[in-house]
């Protein structure tokens, strides 16, 4: 069953479903997913624990079996193809590097597996120790070197046979934060330099941002989204993405009217509020509005005639680079979170207690169904 | 040719005789263990045991006769039996000497250790109402017709009684110089060479033992009445190897051999000319005769009829445990 | 002044320690010691001769009870350690279950029951068979050795199973290893200080046993252990501890190797 | 595709069983059948000569607890039969306690050292456990015999004058057991003390508790699964040996497990033996109860 | 020992110095380190791994014994008083809570320990119970609560017997994101109602910031500056504290002159640039500018004239809520980072090789000694 139609696609899944136990004990794990993830893609799967994103890799790595539904490999249906003959590697969270193996003899392992001739083998060997900059520990046993070490060697390792498909589970969890940041941009780099497929699961939305050429945000086993970065940050297709992704606000309310250029919400409490979005919204749908922290602008009341949104402050809070101003609106609308750089001169003159005044442009929010 | 498995008493069995036996014959010998009549009959009875030869005591052999554990060798008619001893020749508990030939015989005493005890140790009050210096010193061997016998006699009865009031009087005695014993254990006669031990129920070639080590090691036969008795050794029915059982039954019955014996265990051999290949230690040694005011003291012992062992035998066990 | 605040000290408990061990190794000593006497006695000094040690060499039954304990012991460790080790590989590489715990319990069964009731148990059951099929070899011993040993030889392979990460099969698999290459190149290698643990406790279990042997062997069965025992009928000389000085070493040695080998291969 | 699934599943099942039947028959026909053998013999009736007669009687059953009398055949509540159960379960205890008393400090001395000597402090342990029961018990026989070296030192100091008769003693039995399976309460109370979070240890003195009071509070308290499995580990075979009350205590102070065997051998009374087993059995399949109870909860009791 | 003078000093260390080890392996986990914390005061120690914080802390809790210098607690010097005897609670990392008690039997452990009467103890636990919000768990096992409550009850039993200081060591780490900025809040609120002096130690900047009335920000077993979380910030004492608070740019020049109300800073590759400074900066002097990556601007060199410096753009890394720019200056001057939020309309057309202006205001940089 070879499918012709999609040349670009590397992996397919049609109507993936897979559920653990039986009977009352039903877990559906992935739930009548279809995706396509490009060749060449930084694929990242992003969600909460639980979510089902090991599972779906599991799914692609054959160590689990569909309940339902096919996974296409270049168009091809790999069912019945057991782990060990998919063109398919995996980056492990824990690496799960063999500690009776030496660094080299890890990375040369699949290709042993493949029984390919001794000369190739080390000479790929060699060249992907270039590769992760490894050259000089090859020898070492894999307990002998530091994590960040450990990670590109499952890197490496997972790399040397030419796969058409790289996995990567929670690859970078384990980490510290600054060589997390610094293998972000290694695995990234490495992506471009091979012009392999790499499916990457994280719970991390910052990584995933920051990493990808798209993302698929999931849901209780469900695709909520798919879409670039950007995409995903600022038009989330729903309250579920909206609030994984990033901080945000949200205002309630209910329409008013709304052509192509935008809709004009009654928000309670507050009053007609307008937003840029090519949406319409039925008169008095109940809908969400919702703002990033950083969209709004906050100001003292007293120097400045109030803005769409008044309020009082709660909480102040420097963060070094930012201030963050939690903000009860008036009549009780909502609590917003607004954030700005400091200034390096002065702190804005708000605190605990003053009444202030919020704004947004149309254009920086968005409308979601409530 | 081929393999010969010995089920004796421990201590019984000269590895010289064993060597030589070996040797003439090139057969493997095993040999295991047993430290009283009634253990080796049970191993026995549980049937395919896998020995070829056993050593019971005489009074044992009709029951094992009786429940057809032996294989009919015909030691009497083997070309050795004409070395038999008269009064060992023809036996009641062996009319013929169809199944068993003599081992060594004993007779059962006290042994003590003079230097803690030099009062009289002719008698069993010796270990059933003993003497303040023997007291928690006293072992008894773990053979149950001998320690019955001893009580029954001590108590003024005769073997194989059935009288209630005696017997409760016996178990009473038990278990009131229980509390004077220090074990309960065969190889208690052993320990008396080391000091563990001071007094024992014994036999005689374990005394005599005993005493070419210790010197103040005496035995004494009581006068309410002592048995002898001999060990003998049979051939059983499933025995794996029963053609060389029989050549062990005829080896053991020629002289030197059965000196080789009596050199190692002290008792005497029941063959005649052994004596002059006994060891200098055992010539003249008075464990190994019976006086002659004692000869009338002495009984062959007998099992008594099986109910009656069995309420004996309910005795010796509530005096165990 | 003190570096830091003894959070952990116990007061007395260093005392009891190194008095509970001196009384761990005060008979050990002794026993050595007295294998060396040129006396008669395991208790009274007298003089220096290793000819308890040339006795016990040339005893007969001592030699043959060493050679049946040693083949016993490495049939019955043999044995006990395959099959353990095939039992642990599929009840801790598979997810729970059913009938897991049953097999859990039938296998751990022999360390839950006295010795002295399995013993008399199979010297019922055994004494039946031998009278049914008349064979009286070592198969009995073999049988019931195997058995006990079999959770010995479990507990440790299980153990090494459970602290090894199952990723590193799943590993080898998704790096082109067939079920069979990835249990060769990957969890054997990395199962073997459980398996030699579990064989080397087996074989020390099989080597210790009295009970159950004294109740199962037949004539000419006595392996050094119930050829001990029946020492209780012998008179006690130094040989018993010459034979015990020996036994010792190699003890030592097994123990020796086993913590040599989880030294080395300390998985990481 | 579901039946792809189904079908892995099922012959996973397969291969699996194969792999864990053998073990599993092995331990059937060497330890629980013939124990199953038993049971069935312990309602019959004593043969002549040893074995059963294959009739039904609870007699062995009601002689573990009530004595016929030897003369009357009276019932009584067997003073003798409870005596040895009595002695047994006493001496077990006691060895049990005193295993505790004296492992548990030496346990938490080696989880206390530096980890790099507490391996060596705990193969110090397991070294001597590794080394022969008989060879174990031997030693301590010659340690305390009249003339061992005990007496020797103690007369030769001029404490006693005459030696103290401590072998074929119940203190010999108990020292014996002690000795023997010390090691059984070391090693996994020290395996519930390693563990232990010293952080614990800190919180408590931070919160004011003395050593005592932390020892007391804290450390006990949350080493009570590897106690609880200490003790059951100590309790069953002490409670049934065999050998040690031979060698030490010199045949005259029996416990249950001589007393068994001696139904199988002089008494001739396979039914009754195989009662007293099972009775054995049931004694120490409620000690295993307590440790399920107790030892599973992770000790998280708090008394 | 009583030391009158210092009325509102809760702790007091006077060159305090801690060593591990002996011989060629020493340590000096803590270099004379003088130090006084205020009563009622939220004091946080701040600083990488392995720089001393719980080595301090543990020489307050007496954990562990100064190898020189004093410790005093108002004013009286505590060398000789072990742990069970001083005033002084701590709330450890991983919150060691006695497994085998329930909430309220860990609350109350403390004052059981002081022998206080039981019915004095149920009353303190309760209100501790109150105040931590955990009325309803009390009698539950430590094991069968999550993570923050577990981090509450540490508190609570720390809090009940009134310890003259708290100390806190890492409390938060092992939270999760969420769980870490509501626990923030928490332990902040707390302090307040309480009035009792925490001494709290984190090595994430962003938590002692936020946290914080004043912050020790240690390196090596010294203290390198201490301040409020803005002092600390925005006027960062040398190149270590400027480098480990919050991200930093740093360029390197030599001083060209300077009066009262600034100096101008000869920067290689760039040139002269103004900076507004009261430090008198010699000229020819080594000098390094500080400049917050969010305080850079950064335009395409098309669309204006150029700013102070050009350079060309390395990377771009989308962030969601902002977007951060890597920039190689001309000239090797260096390469510095810029943060912007993201506007929702668009990104600004800034592409990776762009040619790029960046200014600062001279306000907004800070001048360190090189
Ligand atoms: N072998 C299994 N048996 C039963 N349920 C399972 C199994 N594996 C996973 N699940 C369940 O399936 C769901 C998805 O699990 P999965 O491991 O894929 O989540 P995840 O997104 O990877 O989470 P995390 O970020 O915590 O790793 C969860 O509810 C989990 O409990
Ligand atoms: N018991 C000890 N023995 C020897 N060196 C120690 C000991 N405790 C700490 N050190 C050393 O002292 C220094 C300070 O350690 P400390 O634990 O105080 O650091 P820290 O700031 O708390 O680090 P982290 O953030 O990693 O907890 C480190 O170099 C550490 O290795
Ligand atoms: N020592 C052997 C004794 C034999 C008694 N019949
Ligand atoms: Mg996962
Ligand atoms: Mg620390």
């Amino acid at each position: 069953m070879k499918d012709e139609s999609t040349p670009g696609v590397a992996i397919r899944l049609n109507q993936v479903t897979k559920t653990y136990g039986s009977g009352n004990a039903v877990v559906t794990a992935v739930k009548s997913t279809t995706l396509d993830i490009f060749n060449n893609e930084f694929f990242t799967l992003l969600g909460p624990s639980g979510c089902g994103k090991t599972t779906l890799l599991r799914l692609i790595g054959g160590f689990e079996y569909p309940t339902a539904g096919t996974i296409l490999l270049g168009g091809e249906d790999i069912a019945s193809v057991p782990p060990f003959q998919r063109p398919i590697n995996t980056v492990f969270q824990n690496y799960a590097l063999f500690p009776h193996m030496t660094v080299a003899q890890n990375i040369g392992f699949g290709l042993r597996m493949l029984k390919r001739p001794r000369h190739e083998i080390a000479a790929r060997v060699d060249e992907m120790l270039k590769l992760v900059r490894l050259e000089n520990l090859s020898d070492r046993r894999t307990s002998q070197i530091s994590g960040g070490q450990q990670q590109r060697v499952a890197l490496a390792r997972a790399l040397a046979s030419e796969p058409k498909v790289l996995l990567l589970d929670e690859s970078l969890s384990a980490l510290d934060y600054k060589l997390r940041k610094e293998m972000q941009m290694e695995l990234k780099s490495l992506q471009a330099a091979t012009g392999i497929t790499f499916i990457f699961v994280t719970h991390d939305q910052e990584e995933a941002l920051t990493m990808s050429d798209r993302v698929a945000v999931l849901s209780s086993g469900e695709i909520m989204q798919v879409g670039t970065p950007h995409e995903v940050y600022i038009k989330p297709a729903n309250h579920f993405v909206a609030n994984f992704v990033g901080e945000t606000n949200f205002l309630q309310g209910r329409g008013l009217n709304s052509d192509d250029r935008g809709a004009v919400i009654d928000v309670r409490g507050v009053g007609a509020v307008a937003i840029a979005t090519k949406d319409r919204v039925a008169p008095g749908q109940l809908v969400n509005i919702v703002v990033r922290p950083e969209h709004l602008r906050i100001l003292p009341l007293a120097q400045e005639p109030a803005g769409q949104l008044t309020g009082s402050v709660k909480a102040v809070s420097f963060c070094g680079a930012e201030t963050q101003y939690t903000v009860e609106l008036s009549r009780g609308a909502a609590v917003v979170t607004v954030r700005r750089y400091n200034t390096p001169e002065e702190n804005l003159p708000i605190a605990i207690g003053d009444e202030v005044s919020v704004n947004f442009t149309p254009n920086s929010a968005q409308i979601l169904p409530a | 040719e081929g393999n010969l498995n010995i089920y004796n008493w421990g201590e019984y069995t000269s590895p010289e005789l064993i060597d030589k036996f070996s040797k003439t014959y090139n057969i493997h010998v095993t040999q295991t263990d047993f430290d009283s009549n009634d253990t080796a009959l049970a191993k026995v009875r549980q049937g395919s045991s896998g020995f070829d030869v056993v050593v019971p005591s005489q009074s044992f052999i009709p029951t094992y006769i009786q429940e057809g554990l032996l294989a009919e060798t015909n030691p009497g008619q083997m070309e050795n039996a004409k070395n038999l001893e008269e009064r060992w020749r023809d036996p009641a508990f062996d009319p013929g000497r169809k199944y068993s030939v003599p081992w060594l015989w004993y007779t059962s005493g006290v042994s003590v250790n003079t230097s803690v005890f030099n009062g009289d140790i002719n008698t069993w009050k010796v270990i059933l109402d003993p003497p303040a210096e023997l007291k928690g010193k006293i072992n008894i061997v773990p053979e149950m017709n001998d320690i019955m016998f001893a009580a029954i006699k001590f108590e003024g009865g005769t073997w194989c009684t059935s009288d209630k009031a005696l017997l409760t009087k016996v178990r009473d005695r038990l278990l009131e110089a229980k509390k004077s014993w220090l074990s309960i254990d065969y190889s208690g006669t052993l320990k008396m060479a080391s000091g563990d031990v001071s007094a024992s129920l014994d036999w005689s070639g374990s005394a005599l033992k005993r005493r070419t080590q210790n010197h103040s090691i005496a035995y004494g036969l009581p006068k309410e009445g002592f048995t002898y008795g001999s060990d003998n050794v049979v051939v059983l029915k499933d025995a794996p190897n029963l053609e060389n059982a029989k050549l062990f039954q005829n080896f053991i019955m020629a002289p030197e051999n059965a000196a080789l014996n009596s050199t190692f265990a002290k008792y005497g051999a029941a063959i005649i000319g052994a004596e002059k290949y006994y060891s200098d230690d055992m010539k003249g040694a008075p464990e190994l005769t019976i006086p002659d005011d004692m000869k009338s003291k002495g009984e062959l012992l007998t099992l008594c009829d099986p109910k009656i062992t069995q309420l004996y035998s309910r005795i010796w066990q509530d005096v165990q445990k | 002044m003190a570096k830091a605040f003894p959070v952990t000290h116990q007061r007395g408990f260093g005392t009891v320690a190194i008095t509970t061990f001196i009384f761990l190794y005060a008979p050990l000593a002794v026993a050595l010691v007295f294998a060396f006497n040129a006396g008669t006695s395991p208790a009274k000094w007298g003089g220096f001769s290793l000819r308890w040690f040339q006795s016990a060499a040339n005893n007969q039954q001592v030699i043959s009870a060493s050679i049946l304990s040693l083949k016993l012991a490495a049939i019955s460790a043999t044995l006990s350690t395959t099959l353990a080790t095939l039992a642990a590989l599929a009840m801790s590489r598979t997810p729970r279950f059913r009938g897991w715990t049953l097999a859990y319990s039938a296998i751990s069964f022999p360390l839950m029951v006295p010795e002295i009731v399995t013993a008399v148990a199979l010297l019922v059951v055994t004494a039946t068979f031998r009278g049914w099929t008349g064979y009286s070899g070592l198969g009995y011993l073999v049988l019931a050795h195997t058995a006990f040993c079999v959770p010995f030889a479990y507990l440790p392979i299980r153990a090494r199973l459970q602290t090894m990460d199952i990723s590193l099969e799943r590993a080898a698999g998704d790096l082109y290893a067939s079920p069979w290459n990835a249990f060769r190149f990957v969890t054997m290698p990395l199962l073997f200080p459980g398996i030699l643990a579990g064989f080397i406790l087996a074989f020390v279990t099989s080597l210790d046993d009295v009970v159950i042997t004294e109740f199962v062997k037949t004539a000419g069965q006595d392996t050094l252990p119930t050829y001990m025992l029946g020492q209780v009928r012998r008179t006690i000389t130094p040989e018993v501890n010459a034979i015990a000085a020996v036994f010792l070493l190699i003890s030592v040695a097994l123990v020796m190797c086993i913590y040599v080998v989880n030294q080395r291969t300390k998985i990481n | 595709m579901a039946s792809l699934e189904a079908v892995r599943s099922k012959s996973a099942s397969r291969t699996r069983w194969l792999l864990i039947s053998p073990a599993v028959l092995v331990v059937i026909i060497g330890a629980i059948a013939p124990l199953l053998v038993i049971v069935t013999y312990s309602f019959l009736t004593p043969g002549p000569t040893g074995g059963v007669n294959y009739t039904l009687s609870f007699d062995a059953w009601t002689r573990v607890l009530f004595d016929r009398d030897v003369f009357d055949d009276t019932l009584t509540l067997s003073g003798t039969n409870l005596e040895i159960l009595l002695r047994s379960l006493l001496l077990s205890l006691a060895t049990t306690v005193l295993c505790l008393l004296v492992g548990f400090p030496t346990a938490y001395f080696i989880a206390t050292r530096n980890p790099l000597n507490r391996e060596v402090w705990l193969l110090l342990v397991t070294v001597p456990f590794w080394t022969n029961l008989l060879i174990r018990t031997f030693a301590i026989q010659d340690l305390i015999r009249n003339e061992g070296i005990i007496n020797t030192l103690l007369i030769k100091a001029g404490f006693i004058s005459e030696p103290i008769q401590m072998l074929f003693t119940n203190f010999a039995i108990c020292l014996g057991l002690v000795y023997v399976y010390l090691p059984l309460m070391i090693l996994p109370v020290y395996a519930s003390l390693e563990r232990q979070d010293r952080s614990l240890l800190e919180a408590a003195s931070d919160l004011y508790a003395r050593p005592f009071n932390v020892l007391r509070e804290i450390i006990v308290p949350l080493a009570k699964p590897g106690i609880i499995a200490g003790s059951i580990l100590v309790f069953i075979p002490a409670i049934g040996t065999y050998v040690t009350p031979i060698l030490l205590g010199g045949g005259r102070n029996l416990m249950i497990g001589n007393y068994i065997e001696f139904q199988f051998g002089q008494g001739r009374d396979w039914p009754f033996g195989s009662a007293l087993s099972l009775a054995l059995m049931a004694i120490v399949m409620v000690a295993l109860l307590v440790y399920i109870r107790h030892g599973d909860s992770h000790g998280h009791e708090h008394g």
